[in-house]
């Protein structure tokens, strides 16, 4: 590693990428909550070039490029599409205030943050810094898809969660096949957005759920 | 790297895969199918006898043959199965010709994808690989367009990409836990180098990892709490796909389990894997028993069963040991052959009856006795009854055991019987009493099930002693 | 070599299975199956009797099938000996009797494969000699008996009992593999022999007392394990139901005392106290409850309860003499339980083949529908009678042999030592002679409603005599009855080599001793000789009746029966078996059974039915079976709201279960 | 010589308790007559009795059995080997070994087995009142009467009559509690299974609480004389049985000379007439009870004989 400078930028990068996802947790309304999320990937992105600069790891701008083009502006703009075609109403339904959830995810921080700084010094503080950031963004991409009702939010949140675990394999130096792990994800998410539209999944997963099937099959007793 | 049995291995169900999507016509693409996954059995056995040397992406240990001949075996009996069930299903129009060549070709991508996360020497291939088998059983479960199929598939996509995620995360935390040692690049997640240095790894990433790993793959193995997918991708699939699903899919997310627990075992400051797969194992094993007493359909009250072993052998493999080792890799491949075994009985029976609810079949060994009998003889199997297989691995896990942990056997114990009375609570009903439904012969291919049944048989009173041998290898290298 | 004799036998047994399946199509299958099983069988009983008595080696054989590292350990020595004798004499006579009682059976197929099956792992259970064969021939027996038990299983209530018989056998399994997990220690050392080299401390070694009692106790069917038995046994068609009843209780004998005599090595001081405690409440609870029965398979089968409970005396009062180191005593309470389990698995045998012919001939098993039988199926009734006689412990017969060894063994007791037997010794004592006394009633029930008064319905009254084969086998078994009563020697001096081998110690030797009398202990303590008895009795018998006759008159009219000058032409003012037991039930019933009778008499003038009704509760299987099953399905229920959650809920509880892990390890040290 | 001579003792006893136990039967109704200020039967009677019933012949029911027929002969055989087995003036007869004090009363107990199947077989009401109180009866004497056994037995360290009867005779019994338990018991069960008063009324029929006649309404002739001859042999066991068991003094030993003999006819006849006088004594003295007090009065026996043998297990000298 270089000097302060670049750990500071990286850390700036990897901090501010936690920060969107609360930011994310905050969101009441789903197109806010997609603005924030194409603003979750560029912060990704930028965080991924610079990595790939720090590493000079020319193959990682493909997956910083990916992240900027698919994720922050493709994706949104489908979702955009979706909900306005399914006229999917625009609140978010949550399990739990806001205000608790953020609780929430602040221990989920202060967790992870425990957990990898657990990790012996001797790992390259940079890494481990890293690290502690992508498992905090994993956990509230995850707390986000249990805390919210919508469909398109828990999308999100998955999609986040996503974003955490490329920045982690980002922030892993030389780590090989992060492009294609990065390209097979895309490739799963949007597996998931053709699926609600598919699916005509409105409100959220659980109008197309296995309740439906079992009342149908009688075994709810 | 030239052709050796392990790129055929790869290689035979790749290409068919791309034949079978390319042919019409059932008939002959059910015939290639059989044919293709018997060549794939064949070069899994060819294994045994030269062992080719692994390479950075792949290796042959004897850990994995024994799973990939597993695998083939069951991957080779169930074409067979299934050649005679999608001609069923094709009179009985649930599936339409174009449906049935995306279904075998998707099936050799299956067998692929399996053989490729149990060869891949890389843990991120082996990664890659299992998301693929997941997908490709998602694209099977959904095959009947149902509304319920999809309702399962579409379950079991959600909960398996969050799987997959956190099953990634691990990966990613062990990459960073050997670079430090091995250095940057692709070594650094090659087993055969992993395991070399794993001592000298960052103990506290290698916990994190683990923590991720075992809840990654574990929602693939189905253990609960993170089984939901699995009894309604059962209960909806195809039956042979349930076949490949409980009988292979499950084995391979347990064989990575079990890689990095060799990894952690190796380590000696890192946390003993041990008492997390034990606690996962009884709470499956328990959860599950309790569970079968309330199902109506007899596809998801396999399923369950299948939960309920899954959870025992995870458990023999926390409790570690030679005994418990041998134990719980016998019952795996016991489990395999009579789970399919009882999952082809069960395809036949709701092809025979038209339905897979319990209330609706009864008398089966009045109205078809070969199925009706193979069923019951299957369910004895599953249920730990001698002189069948299973009772042997049972025997070994609670004897080995209650020795040294006399509550964690007892509690193993009360979930073993809790399980049989479920089991045949229903097995009464859909086996004897006076026959209910249609009673039509089924047209079915009995060949696989009964030659299922009777390797169990036979293994429940005698294992060929290099087969023990075998086992005792991997039992020691497991640790 | 003779074990492998044996197990040639065992495996021409299993070989009947398939072949079995294969005739099943051809008339003949029935013959062929119960004939060669009745060879087989007879040639095991007859190549075991040898051994015991010494004319053949007890050997060894060790075969590389079962546990791969250990192979499967099969043995004879004089215990193997003497129970294989009773097993395969049992099932030599069932296939003897099923030769004719077969051809009624309406779905064969359900029974022929199995029966052979059965035989060939009540055999292996007794011959094996390493845990794992061991528990699989056990488990075996368990799973072929289920088969057999439901072979009619359009019945509702046959597959109910299967299923509790299955459900209990599997909890005795895995309690004996426990038990044999603590005895081998952990190191999968599962050969018999290591097990007794190496002795558990002794706190383990009643933990393994304790699964003994409850995997062996629980097949013998032991007070409060015994809730399997009297659905099961009468279930089953009536030659299994003697197997089940008369030679598979047996078996579970054996595996206690293979376990708790041989392998587990000194008895620890309580241990005896615990067997006696159980042995006297289920020989007392299981003839209450036969009492109260009038089924007449039901009945038998808790009297077989009752029986195990009087073998579990025996061997209780065997082990406290062993704590207190008198082989002498110990050799004679042993000896008594095993030839109880010998006369015991005869006269049930044939007690259950008679059930089986009055099945045959009426189609019923509810004794209130019988009566008179005597008078259409006299040879029967005579065979029957013979089986009440003996199981009712009364001279000349051998029920009466086997129990009067057993109080000598009591009147023994006062010199040991220990305080808390000096109190229970006299309790169980008097327990013992209480259910003696009371089964000598119960038979007077069964047989005289079932074959003594007026037919009480058509069925009864048109009944035919039943087949030769099936009256061979009960004669045979009724003759083996009266021998073993007047000849008790013999047997008592073969079973010598089996309480040496197990308490160090035989019963002095019979043989040699004036008019064959048996002499347990010394002359002026006390003997008994059946021989004498029975002589004097038939003697002194005949003597009156040739006088009378030709001194006095011989003549004899017939007329109605008079009963004090109001006889009724209705058979339905005989005593029923009900009424019959109802001063008994007053008597016992209200404690145990909670036994209320409720009487309707209507108004006078109206002409509706006075009916009379009794209600008995068993409240052990209300207390103990009743609730497990209702918190299983509680749990169930409970844990069934799992499977309707939503995808979130599901998503939650990974999430959780990621939460409490990453908690543990930021807390773990 | 000896063999003879002990075959002919033998032999002797069993004649005189066949020829003595109606002549006690006799004496005992003479008594209780007596007491009642009766003139009552001749002691002779019951021989007369039984002669004319033998002369008679046999009024069979339709629905009896050949096990109908069997019965009085098996019980008459059972009751009278039984009765010749127990000492009345000669102890250690020839083949009292073969059967000890419980082989006796399991004797009797076959004996009362056919005597209730007898009562089921014709199948009417009335026999079958008769066996099941019988048996029920039954059910609590016989554990009573075991452990009455089981007393002396342990004082004596036998259960050999002869035995007992020398060991007690030879005084190193002395005077215990657990006898003085054990007697009343004895007598209580004695009562029971001689059907006598206050169990049962050996002289009724037509009572709803009879239990020995309802059991034998249907016999008549040769049958009944078999029936009435082995009860009246039984309550002649049992005066015996008492008399042997707790006043064992004056019956001659083994290797006694014809003189020890003649003393011990002699005080049997005595001890015979005082049994037969005490039990009509008693008879009159007490009114029946119902059938369902029976339990409680046996159960009182059932207890003394536990305790007595728990006296003895706890304490070898009480």
């Amino acid at each position: 590693m270089r000097g302060n400078l670049t750990f500071d930028i990286a850390h700036l990068l990897a901090g501010s990428l936690v920060l969107v996802s609360f930011l994310q947790l905050y969101q009441a309304r789903l197109y806010a909550l997609l603005n924030i999320y194409a603003l979750h990937a560029l912060v990704l992105a930028a965080s991924v070039a610079w990595q790939a600069f720090v590493q000079g790891a020319p193959h990682l701008y493909v997956t910083a490029a990916i992240a900027l083009v698919f994720k922050a502006i493709v994706i949104p703009v489908v979702l955009h599409r979706i909900i306005v075609r399914l006229g999917i109403h625009r609140e978010i339904e949550t399990v739990v205030g806001v205000g608790p959830a953020m609780l929430a995810g602040m221990g989920l921080v202060a967790l992870s943050m425990v957990v990898m700084l657990r990790v012996t010094p001797g790992a390259d503080p940079l890494a481990r810094e890293d690290l502690a950031f992508a498992l905090s963004v994993v956990l509230l991409g995850l707390l986000m898809m249990v805390t919210r009702r919508n469909a398109v939010s828990q999308v999100v949140g998955f999609m986040s969660l996503e974003n955490g675990l490329v920045l982690a394999a980002t922030g892993a130096r030389g780590m090989p096949l992060v492009v294609e792990i990065s390209v097979a994800f895309s490739v799963l998410i949007a597996f998931i957005v053709i699926g609600i539209f598919l699916f005509r999944i409105r409100e959220r997963f659980d109008t197309v759920d296995v309740q439906a099937l079992d009342n149908f099959r009688g075994e709810r007793r | 790297m030239n052709f050796d049995a392990l790129a055929g291995v790869l290689l035979i169900p790749a290409v068919a895969a791309a034949a079978l999507a390319a042919l019409p016509g059932y008939r002959i693409s059910a015939r290639l199918n059989v044919l293709a996954a018997l060549l794939t059995f064949a070069t899994a056995v060819s294994l045994f006898v030269v062992q080719p040397a692994s390479g950075p992406y792949l290796l042959v240990d004897d850990l994995n043959k024994v799973f990939i001949v597993l695998t083939t075996f069951v991957g080779f009996t169930t074409t067979i199965f299934s050649a005679s069930y999608i001609g069923h299903e094709i009179e009985a129009g649930r599936l339409t010709p174009s449906f049935v060549r995306f279904y075998h070709a998707m099936y050799q991508v299956l067998m692929f994808a399996m053989n490729l996360a149990l060869v891949a020497n890389n843990i991120g291939l082996m990664w890659v690989a299992i998301e693929l088998a997941t997908l490709t059983t998602v694209l099977m479960v959904g095959i009947y367009r149902t509304h319920e199929a999809l309702e399962a598939a579409w379950k079991y996509f959600i909960l398996g990409s969050v799987g997959i995620g956190l099953a990634l995360f691990g990966t990613i935390l062990v990459y960073m836990a050997a670079q430090p040692v091995i250095g940057e690049g692709l070594n650094a997640m090659v087993w055969t180098v992993l395991v070399t240095k794993a001592a000298q790894f960052d103990p506290a990433l290698l916990d994190v990892a683990f923590v991720f790993l075992l809840l990654g793959y574990g929602t693939k193995v189905g253990l609960a709490p993170l089984h939901a997918w699995l009894p309604d991708a059962h209960a909806e699939g195809p039956t042979p796909i349930s076949a490949v699903l409980s009988g292979l899919l499950l084995n391979v997310a347990l064989y990575a389990l079990l890689r990095f627990k060799m990894l952690l075992a190796l380590n000696p400051s890192a946390l003993a894997p041990g008492p997390l797969m034990v606690t996962l194992g009884l709470i499956s094993c328990l959860f599950a028993a309790f569970m079968l007493y309330r199902r109506r359909d007899i596809k998801r009250m396999f399923a369950y069963s299948s939960i309920e072993h899954m959870g025992i052998i995870v458990f023999a493999f926390g409790m570690g040991g030679a005994l418990a080792n041998f134990a719980g890799l016998l019952h795996m491949t016991m489990h395999s052959l009579t789970k399919s075994a009882i999952f082809y009985a069960v395809g036949h029976i709701s092809q025979v009856k038209g339905t897979q609810k319990i209330a609706d079949m009864g008398g089966l060994t009045v109205s078809n006795p070969v199925l009706g009998w193979g069923l019951v003889l299957g369910v004895a199997a599953i249920a730990g009854l001698p002189p069948l297989g299973i009772f042997m691995s049972e025997f070994l896990v609670v004897s080995s055991t209650f020795a040294r942990e006399p509550w964690l056997a007892t509690v193993l114990v009360i979930g073993i019987l809790v399980g049989l009375g479920g089991l045949f609570l229903r097995l009464n009903a859909i086996a004897f009493g006076e026959p209910r439904g249609p009673a039509a012969p089924a047209q079915a291919s009995y060949v696989p099930m009964f030659a299922h049944l009777a390797i169990v048989a036979t293994a429940g009173v005698y294992l060929p002693p290099a087969l023990v041998t075998g086992f005792e290898n991997v039992a020691r290298l497991l640790g | 070599m003779t074990v492998v004799y044996a197990l040639c036998g065992v495996a021409a047994l299993l070989a009947m299975a398939p072949a079995a399946i294969a005739l099943s199509a051809s008339a003949r299958s029935t013959a062929t199956v119960y004939g060669a099983s009745l060879i087989v069988t007879l040639t095991l009983a007859v190549i075991s009797l040898i051994c015991l008595l010494g004319y053949l080696p007890r050997s060894a054989v060790t075969l590389p099938l079962g546990l791969p590292w250990l192979g499967a350990h099969f043995r004879i020595d004089a215990l193997s000996a003497f129970f294989l004798v009773v097993v395969n004499l049992g099932g030599a006579s069932a296939s003897l009797f099923a030769l004719g009682y077969g051809r009624h059976e309406h779905s064969p197929q359900r029974v022929l494969p199995f029966y052979p099956a059965y035989l060939a792992a009540m055999n292996l259970v007794v011959l094996a000699d390493d845990a794992f064969s061991f528990l699989v021939s056990w488990e075996f027996m368990s799973l072929t008996s289920w088969a057999l038990v439901i072979a009619h299983h359009r019945v509702a209530e046959n597959v109910r009992a299967g299923y509790v018989y299955l459900l209990m056998a599997g909890f005795g399994t895995l309690a004996l593999l426990l038990a044999f997990g603590l005895l081998a220690g952990g190191h999968g050392d599962y050969a018999f022999d290591a097990m007794r080299a190496a002795h558990p401390p002794m706190l383990l070694a009643g933990l393994v007392l304790a699964l003994a009692i409850a995997g062996a106790g629980s097949k013998s069917g032991v007070v409060p394990l015994h809730a399997w038995l009297p659905l099961a046994h009468p279930a089953a068609p009536s030659h299994v139901s003697a197997l089940m009843s008369g030679v598979m209780t047996k078996v579970a004998v054996y595996g206690f005392v293979r376990i708790v005599f041989d392998l587990l090595g000194p008895p620890d001081w309580w241990w005896g106290m615990v067997v006696l405690a159980i042995g006297g409440a289920t020989a007392a609870m299981g003839v209450l409850y036969a009492l109260m029965q009038h089924d007449l398979k039901r009945l038998l089968a808790y009297h077989t309860v009752e029986n195990i409970g009087i073998i579990y005396i025996g061997l209780g009062l065997a082990l406290a003499f062993r704590v207190h180191d008198m082989p002498l005593a110990a050799a004679l309470a042993f000896t008594a339980a095993l030839f109880h389990v010998f006369n015991h698995s005869i006269f049930k045998s044939l007690l259950f083949f008679g059930a089986g012919a009055v099945l045959n001939a009426t189609g019923e098993r509810d004794m209130e529908h019988l009566g008179g039988l005597i008078h259409r199926m006299p040879q029967t009734a005579f065979v029957f009678l013979v089986g009440c006689v003996a199981i009712s412990a009364l001279p000349p017969l051998n029920g009466f042999v086997s129990e009067w060894l057993t109080f000598q063994a009591i009147l023994l007791s006062p010199q040991i030592p220990a305080w808390g037997l000096k109190f229970l010794v006299p309790a169980v004592g008097a327990l013992l002679a209480l259910s003696a006394a009371l089964a000598a009633a119960c038979f007077v029930k069964a047989f005289g409603v079932s074959f003594l008064g007026r037919a009480r319905t058509p069925a009864a009254a048109h009944a035919q005599e039943t087949d030769g084969n099936s009256l061979a086998a009960m004669y045979f078994l009724a003759t083996l009855c009266l021998l073993a009563g007047i000849l008790p020697g013999i047997i008592l001096d073969a079973l010598a080599p089996v309480t040496q081998s197990l308490v160090g110690s035989g019963m002095p030797h019979q043989a040699g001793l004036q008019w064959l009398s048996v002499v347990p202990i010394a002359e002026g303590r006390s003997s008994y000789n059946g021989l004498l008895v029975f002589v004097f009795v038939v003697l002194s018998g005949s003597v009156a009746a040739i006088a009378i006759h030709r001194l006095a008159s011989g003549k004899l009219r017939r007329a109605p029966a008079w009963d004090c000058g109001y006889p009724d032409p209705s058979p339905a003012t005989q005593y029923t078996a009900s009424s019959f037991a109802q001063p008994i039930r007053r008597v016992y019933g209200a404690s145990i059974f909670r036994a209320r009778e409720i009487g309707e008499m209507p108004p006078p003038g109206s002409l509706a039915a006075a009916r009379l009704t009794v209600e008995l509760r068993d409240l052990i299987w209300e207390g103990a079976y009743a609730r497990i099953a209702g918190f299983v399905g509680f749990a169930a229920d409970r844990l069934n709201v799992l499977q309707f959650l939503t995808i979130r809920r599901y998503l939650t509880l990974v999430f959780t279960a990621l939460v409490l892990l990453l908690l543990v390890l930021a807390i773990w040290p | 010589m000896a063999v003879t001579r002990d075959l002919a003792l033998q032999f002797a006893q069993m004649l005189v308790v066949l020829l003595l136990s109606p002549l006690l039967t006799g004496f005992v109704r003479k008594v209780k007559a007596r007491l009642l200020r009766r003139q009552g039967p001749p002691l002779l009677q019951p021989y007369r009795d039984l002669i004319r019933l033998l002369r008679k012949d046999v009024v069979l029911a339709e629905s009896a059995s050949w096990l109908f027929r069997a019965v009085p002969y098996i019980i008459f055989a059972a009751t009278w080997v039984a009765a010749s087995l127990v000492p009345t003036f000669r102890s250690g007869l020839m083949f009292s070994w073969s059967a000890d004090l419980i082989a006796i009363i399991a004797l009797l107990g076959s004996a009362r087995f056919f005597l209730a199947l007898a009562g089921l077989d014709v199948g009417t009401s009335f026999g079958g009142i008769g066996s099941s109180r019988e048996v029920m009866i039954a059910s609590l004497a016989e554990p009573a009467m075991l452990m009455i056994v089981f007393t002396l037995a342990l004082v004596a360290g036998s259960t050999q009559l002869s035995t007992i009867a020398a060991y007690i005779v030879s005084g190193a019994a002395g005077l215990r509690v657990s006898f003085g338990l054990a007697l009343p018991a004895l007598f209580i069960v004695a009562i029971a299974e001689n059907a006598r008063i206050p169990v049962d009324n050996p002289a009724t029929h037509l009572e709803l609480t009879m239990v020995h006649e309802a059991m034998v309404l249907e016999y008549s002739g040769r049958h009944l004389a078999l029936i009435d001859l082995s009860s009246e042999l039984k309550l002649l066991l049992y005066v015996s049985l008492i008399a042997c068991l707790f006043a064992p003094w004056g019956i001659a030993a083994p290797e006694a000379d014809a003189q020890a003999l003649a003393l011990g006819v002699v005080s049997y006849f005595g001890k015979l007439a005082l049994g037969g006088a005490l039990l009509a004594l008693f008879e009159t003295a007490i009114a029946k009870m119902r059938v369902f007090r029976v339990p409680a009065f046996l159960g009182a026996a059932l207890m003394l004989g536990l305790l007595a043998t728990l006296l003895l297990f706890v304490s070898g000298t009480l």
